[in-house]
């Protein structure tokens, strides 16, 4: 049974801010070197999915730029490989080009699908980061004669809520699901089963329901495949119980980022490889008189300030006498001397200069856009 | 084989040699895989150059324990050699229709393969070595040698006057045009010793290599020989002037020197040079933590490092762990080692995946301090292990694991 | 001085009837196995330009199936590389996302060309094969001081007229053009030059004239860069005396192809590889009783049929007494037994089935569409 | 080295033979570089069906003339074998402490690359060799060897009675173990011939082969010594009968045979297989071209040939060129041979790059035809000229240019 995975890049529920206004959330840094998008590759790629569809809907290129022809991700292949899968400007509908749901999404797509070698698909979308056994859930998928297999999970992964936006399910006691809304509340139930985004299906289902669909002018999965024909599809439920982050909201996006400084959650994260384009940066180099507690470092960071409890992406270049807390720094930023930041997200390629201070809340980080002098 | 125009240059990297100086740092791989700087293995900076020299042809010769290197340079992706038509290609000694030859040295290797070289068709090939650190661009060398109308171009780098009868010194007129060479002389003449980088027109070096070949007394070796034989023969050879850091890293002194140059910000070898960057096979490792005691001073620190301890004037290479209250100083800690607990390392090189216990004292030093160059440097084999409290004098070599408390 | 390589894939001058309903220009079959795009391509690698910018509009799904990653063109490169470049679906315009001229394509790809290391670009497109000495042409424009370098032809190519639609381009004395009209006539004066869409300009100053021309609301790379700019800029004529093929008509596009069977014309357009997409077929197999006549044969043919003066693509099957004349057939074809086939241009995929016969004429060849069964 | 899961299996490709049954055909390559069936080398057959068995790791080990095979295997990229973690590594012979060693025999290869293996931690492992035609799914005889519990199993094919003395013949009870085997027996009890295809539980075969390496008396070789040994300590060797086509091509009568076999629509190798390819490197020649003149019956013609004359039952490999009024039949043409006008040649096999002028006769059969299998084939080596007019009989093999006319 060949596998093909489709990957959603972009998601309809996120409130990111800035950080998402020129990029997809797919693109997004996380934990110093990564692209939120790194980990699910790099799940698939480690089940040995070699065979790997990206949807794109705008704001892509840095994601093309970041995933290029797939090569750190051993995915040039002459067989399968990767594939990101941009709208075509002019749309048989004549609209603007934006997909109306993800039903459409596929449908746009479909001739790549149906030239893919993999019959069974596994779908997943980019803006939730787990790590799981891709090929436990297709064995399981199979062996239950399931139409559809969907992922769940029952963690709040410290939130005190289900996040917003994600589909809530429910499940008889067969494990089949009867029933899905979309979280509007701030529902803090337990054992609430909230879908991680990940489906199993076999290619040709998934083709016929959503020419289906897109025949009746339904264009959301969840709600016009999913929830509409949970009564004529078998859909089985999977949960899924280890290590999990939400990132769609800024303080969500902040959040995941400070969980790698934990040494249990960055090692369940990185037990197996995660594959991210190679910069060819130096080592990070630490100078004298530099202080660095509990912190990511990345490659090409030289340090000659302070940096505590913060994520540092690559190249960020901190002076004497700076001072970073609490933050989150992406790629090729520069933090002159004698600055203070304290609750700050800095998007790449920012320049602050000396004796600058910037602090938020860890509620409400302050975002600092790309490319922004301050 | 795909059919392509010809190369004007093609470069041939002589990777053979076991690197016996390093001792056991050699033990199980070829000197040029050898890491160096935090990252990279020293054969990654012959590689670069010639990239960002716009060289996309390149043989390694080599015939010593070549799996690490094989592997380290695959396909010659990192360094943007995978080619159609050219890219990397290891050439290892073959068996021919009357049985085979191990590379009998620099000259030989090349000899044996002419073939490989001939595929291509070069006007110019360039000759390099594996086991020193700088960085040059070839191209600017070729420029000088079409310019001067050589036969033959040898690089040269100005050595102190005291350094100079430790190496191949080239004696030349004021237009450049060697006159002499000589190997390690007592009294140089001059002090422009040669840096193991040649460029030779492609039909000449074919020409003097079968006839060393033929001579049953030469030892087929570049220095020793064919230059030698040239210079009779009264071939057009120039020296082309590097100016430069250049160092050769071919025993542990110089290996440790070398690495320490980096942290030296009057050295100048700046590895952070976006224009002329160098290229290495990337470990996939996760970024690097720094917990919360770690005291970090004037260090050098790669991916996948988790450093708890205190750091000084070190190289750490990719996914070398230090436990509290351990310390690191003027080190250098190959991919994979890991430092227990309140261990003290000082002025050691310790190679890939050795395990350094609790309380253990590498490179210990019991006589009063005289100064840096005096202070002899430790080793530690690769994966071995020195156990909990083991003392390690300074100035050992270490490769097999000491599991019981040594004592003096 | 480095060169970054834009190539435009697609014409809006062309007029290739259902050949290019479901596919851009650039990636129409030609000469048996190659796609047109991959002269192009292969002319920039073999002068050692490795960096290439592909810009695509719509109908680009066979292009970049057959672009892949740029593997065969040794274009998966770190440095430079092959990008194909899709238009956004939003369109800052608020448009359906169909550029409105060439000026507004560059324009919506300018991040992707300002990454590049290129400081000279060498800017072409598909519709025209040719051979050209880029190297040379780039050092002329150094040399020679110009702001823009346009390369025309007066080549006919044995056809009667200038091919409609191209540009007339007019230089005085000193070899500086003055003025540019497009073909709208059947003009047949020798000695005309015309652009075969290559221009030579420095990076820098083709983004500020792009950025000035946007700003204006001027769309068109000819009409209003060129053209009305000419007498600001030094732009210098270069002439290409080689071999040529224009392609914006289906005739045009037949003898193309019946080019190839010219073995002076077959010996110049391939005296330097041309690369393409590898397909792993087996050699041709020609049975017992076949007889092929000054023909293009691809691998991957079994041919039992006959075939004359015709040009084959891959993987095609010619049935017992079937006869193949004067025709342009693409890649797996199907053709059974005792069929009759004279001055056709079968698309790929195609099935004709046994006995049938269609025959047109040189001036107005039958076509027949993509995955059609006859 | 990127770190990576442990592989399940992996396979080692014995390559080094120089084949020198096939002549002057390896004189120059090694045999599993000769090309074969019209666009394929050799070796294309064992490394597609790795990669169609979902095998993505291999050695290849070789020691003989080594450039033709590198630069066909190149990064392994046709077979979709250029892997991050694993693909297709050529392992030639190397120098370690105590100097070089070269393969003495095919289980030293694979003794000398233990280390190899080790990297990627097998449970299994695939020992295939460079010099079959055949299309076979390892993946089945793994699970096969998996389900009885096998050391080892070897795959076998049933070859006719009376050749079945040429093999190395496996006796083996209902259940499929083997309880002997007879290296070429003078009457064999089985026409089950070995396949030279085994697969080993690794950790099983680095006992044996580290065994054998101590033997002194033993050749370190898989039929003759490690095979029988395991035999004698009753390990479970298992048979695996394959069925299909299958076809050692490592004399020039086989070779030429495998070659026709392909035009032969009764003989189960057919190449054209979508769901099973043979890949190999791309030529990157134009397509062939068919003249006004050609005439054509049961042949296979790759790219790049250009063909205005006769050609019946023959393999025209890439760039070929057959002029106005030659005849070319029953032969074998491989990459880069022009035959001029008015030339015949029949019953030949011609490599690469051979000139066979205008009106010379290659393979002139003067006896009276008694049918097709007493034809000799006759044999014009690589680059080789055949001047004008001139004639090489039947059955002749020929090494050197021609350039007279050549009576009889």
């Amino acid at each position: 049974m060949s596998i093909l995975g489709i990957v959603f890049s972009y998601s309809e529920r996120e409130n990111l801010r800035e950080l998402t206004r020129l990029r997809t959330i797919a693109s997004l840094p996380m934990a110093g070197k990564y692209r939120i998008i790194d980990f699910l590759i790099s799940n698939f790629v480690n089940d040995g999915i070699y065979d790997i569809a990206v949807i794109a809907r705008d704001n892509y290129h840095s994601l093309m730029d970041h995933l290029g022809a797939g090569m750190e991700w051993d995915l040039i292949r002459k067989r399968g490989g990767l594939r990101v899968l941009t709208p075509y400007a002019k749309s048989e509908s004549g609209r603007d080009g934006l997909y109306r749901g993800s039903v459409e999404a596929l449908s746009n797509n479909m001739h790549s699908f149906r030239r893919s070698m993999g019959d069974l698909v596994i779908m997943a979308e980019a803006s939730i980061l787990y790590s799981i056994d891709f090929n436990h859930l297709a064995k399981t998928h199979l062996n239950s004669n399931a139409d559809i297999t969907a992922v769940y999970t029952k963690q709040l992964n410290g939130h005190p809520t289900v996040p917003m936006g994600v589909a809530v399910m429910h499940f008889n006691e067969n494990n089949r699901l009867y029933d899905l809304n979309i979280n509007k509340d701030d529902m803090s139930a337990q054992d609430v089963c909230w879908s991680i985004g990940v489906f199993v299906i076999k290619k040709s289902l998934l083709m016929s329901l959503v020419a289906d669909a897109m025949a009746f002018g339904k264009y959301d999965f969840l709600e016009d495949i999913i929830k509409r024909l949970s009564n004529r599809l078998d859909i089985q439920g999977y949960e899924y119980k280890g290590h999990l982050l939400e990132v769609s909201s800024v303080a969500g996006y902040m959040k995941a980022n400070m969980n790698f400084l934990n040494a249990n959650f960055r090692n369940r994260a990185f037990h197996r490889p995660i594959y991210t384009k190679s910069k060819d940066s130096v080592p990070a180099r630490y100078c004298k008189g530099c202080c660095v507690k509990n912190s990511i470092i990345s490659d090409g960071c030289r340090i000659e300030g302070t940096v505590i409890n913060s994520v540092i992406s690559r190249n960020v270049f901190i002076g004497k006498d700076s001072i970073v807390k609490n933050s989150v720094i992406m790629q090729n930023t520069e933090i002159m001397q004698g600055v203070s930041l304290d609750n700050v997200i800095l998007d790449k390629d920012v320049i602050v200069r000396e004796n600058r201070q910037l602090s938020g809340h860890e509620t409400y980080p302050v975002v600092v856009e790309k490319a922004s002098i301050i | 084989m795909i059919c392509g125009q010809k190369k004007e240059m093609i470069a041939m990297l002589l990777a053979g040699g076991q690197g016996s100086r390093l001792g056991i740092l050699t033990q199980d791989v070829a000197k040029p895989a050898v890491p160096f700087g935090g990252k990279y293995r020293i054969i990654d900076f012959p590689l670069s150059n010639c990239t960002n020299s716009g060289i996309d042809t390149i043989g390694v010769l080599t015939q010593y324990r070549p799996l690490e290197l094989n592997a380290h340079i695959g396909s010659g992706q990192p360094w943007d050699l995978d080619r159609l038509y050219g890219g990397v290609f290891i050439l290892p000694p073959y068996m021919g229709g009357k049985g085979g030859e191990w590379y009998s040295g620099t000259a030989n290797a090349i000899y044996q393969n002419m073939n490989f070289i001939d595929l291509y068709n070069p006007q110019y090939v360039l000759i390099l070595s594996g086991d020193h650190v700088y960085k040059m661009n070839y191209d600017l060398m070729l420029d000088f040698h079409k310019h001067k109308n050589a036969d033959c171009t040898i690089a040269v780098i100005k050595v102190p006057w005291e350094e100079a009868s430790r190496f191949g010194v080239m004696n030349a007129d004021e237009d450049s045009r060697i006159f002499e060479f000589e190997e390690k002389p007592q009294e140089p003449k001059s002090n422009l010793a040669s840096m193991g980088v040649y460029i030779f027109r492609w039909k000449k070096l074919k020409e003097y290599l079968i006839k060393d070949e033929e001579d049953e007394n030469s030892d087929n070796d570049f220095g020793k020989n064919l230059i030698p034989q040239m210079l009779k023969a009264c071939e057009k050879l120039y020296a082309y002037e590097f100016k430069g850091y250049w160092k050769d890293v071919g025993t542990i002194a110089s290996l440790w020197e070398a690495n320490m140059d980096i942290l030296d910000p009057n050295v100048p070898i700046e590895l952070d040079d976006p224009p002329w960057r160098i290229y290495s096979r990337s470990s996939n490792m996760p970024p690097q933590y720094i917990g919360e005691n770690a005291v970090l001073s004037n260090s050098s620190i790669a991916d996948g490092c988790n450093v708890e301890g205190k750091v000084e004037n070190s190289i750490l290479f990719p996914g070398v762990t230090v436990g509290k209250d351990a310390v690191v100083s003027n080190s250098i800690l190959m991919p994979g080692v890991s430092v227990s607990e309140d261990a003290l390392i000082e002025y050691a090189i310790v190679a890939e995946n050795a395990r350094i216990c609790k309380s253990a004292r590498v490179g210990e030093w019991k006589k009063p301090e005289i100064g840096k160059q005096h202070r002899e440097i430790t080793v530690i084999g690769g994966s071995v292990t020195i156990g909990e409290r083991a003392v390690v004098p300074a100035g050992t070599t270490i490769d097999e694991s000491i599991i019981e408390e040594v004592g003096e």
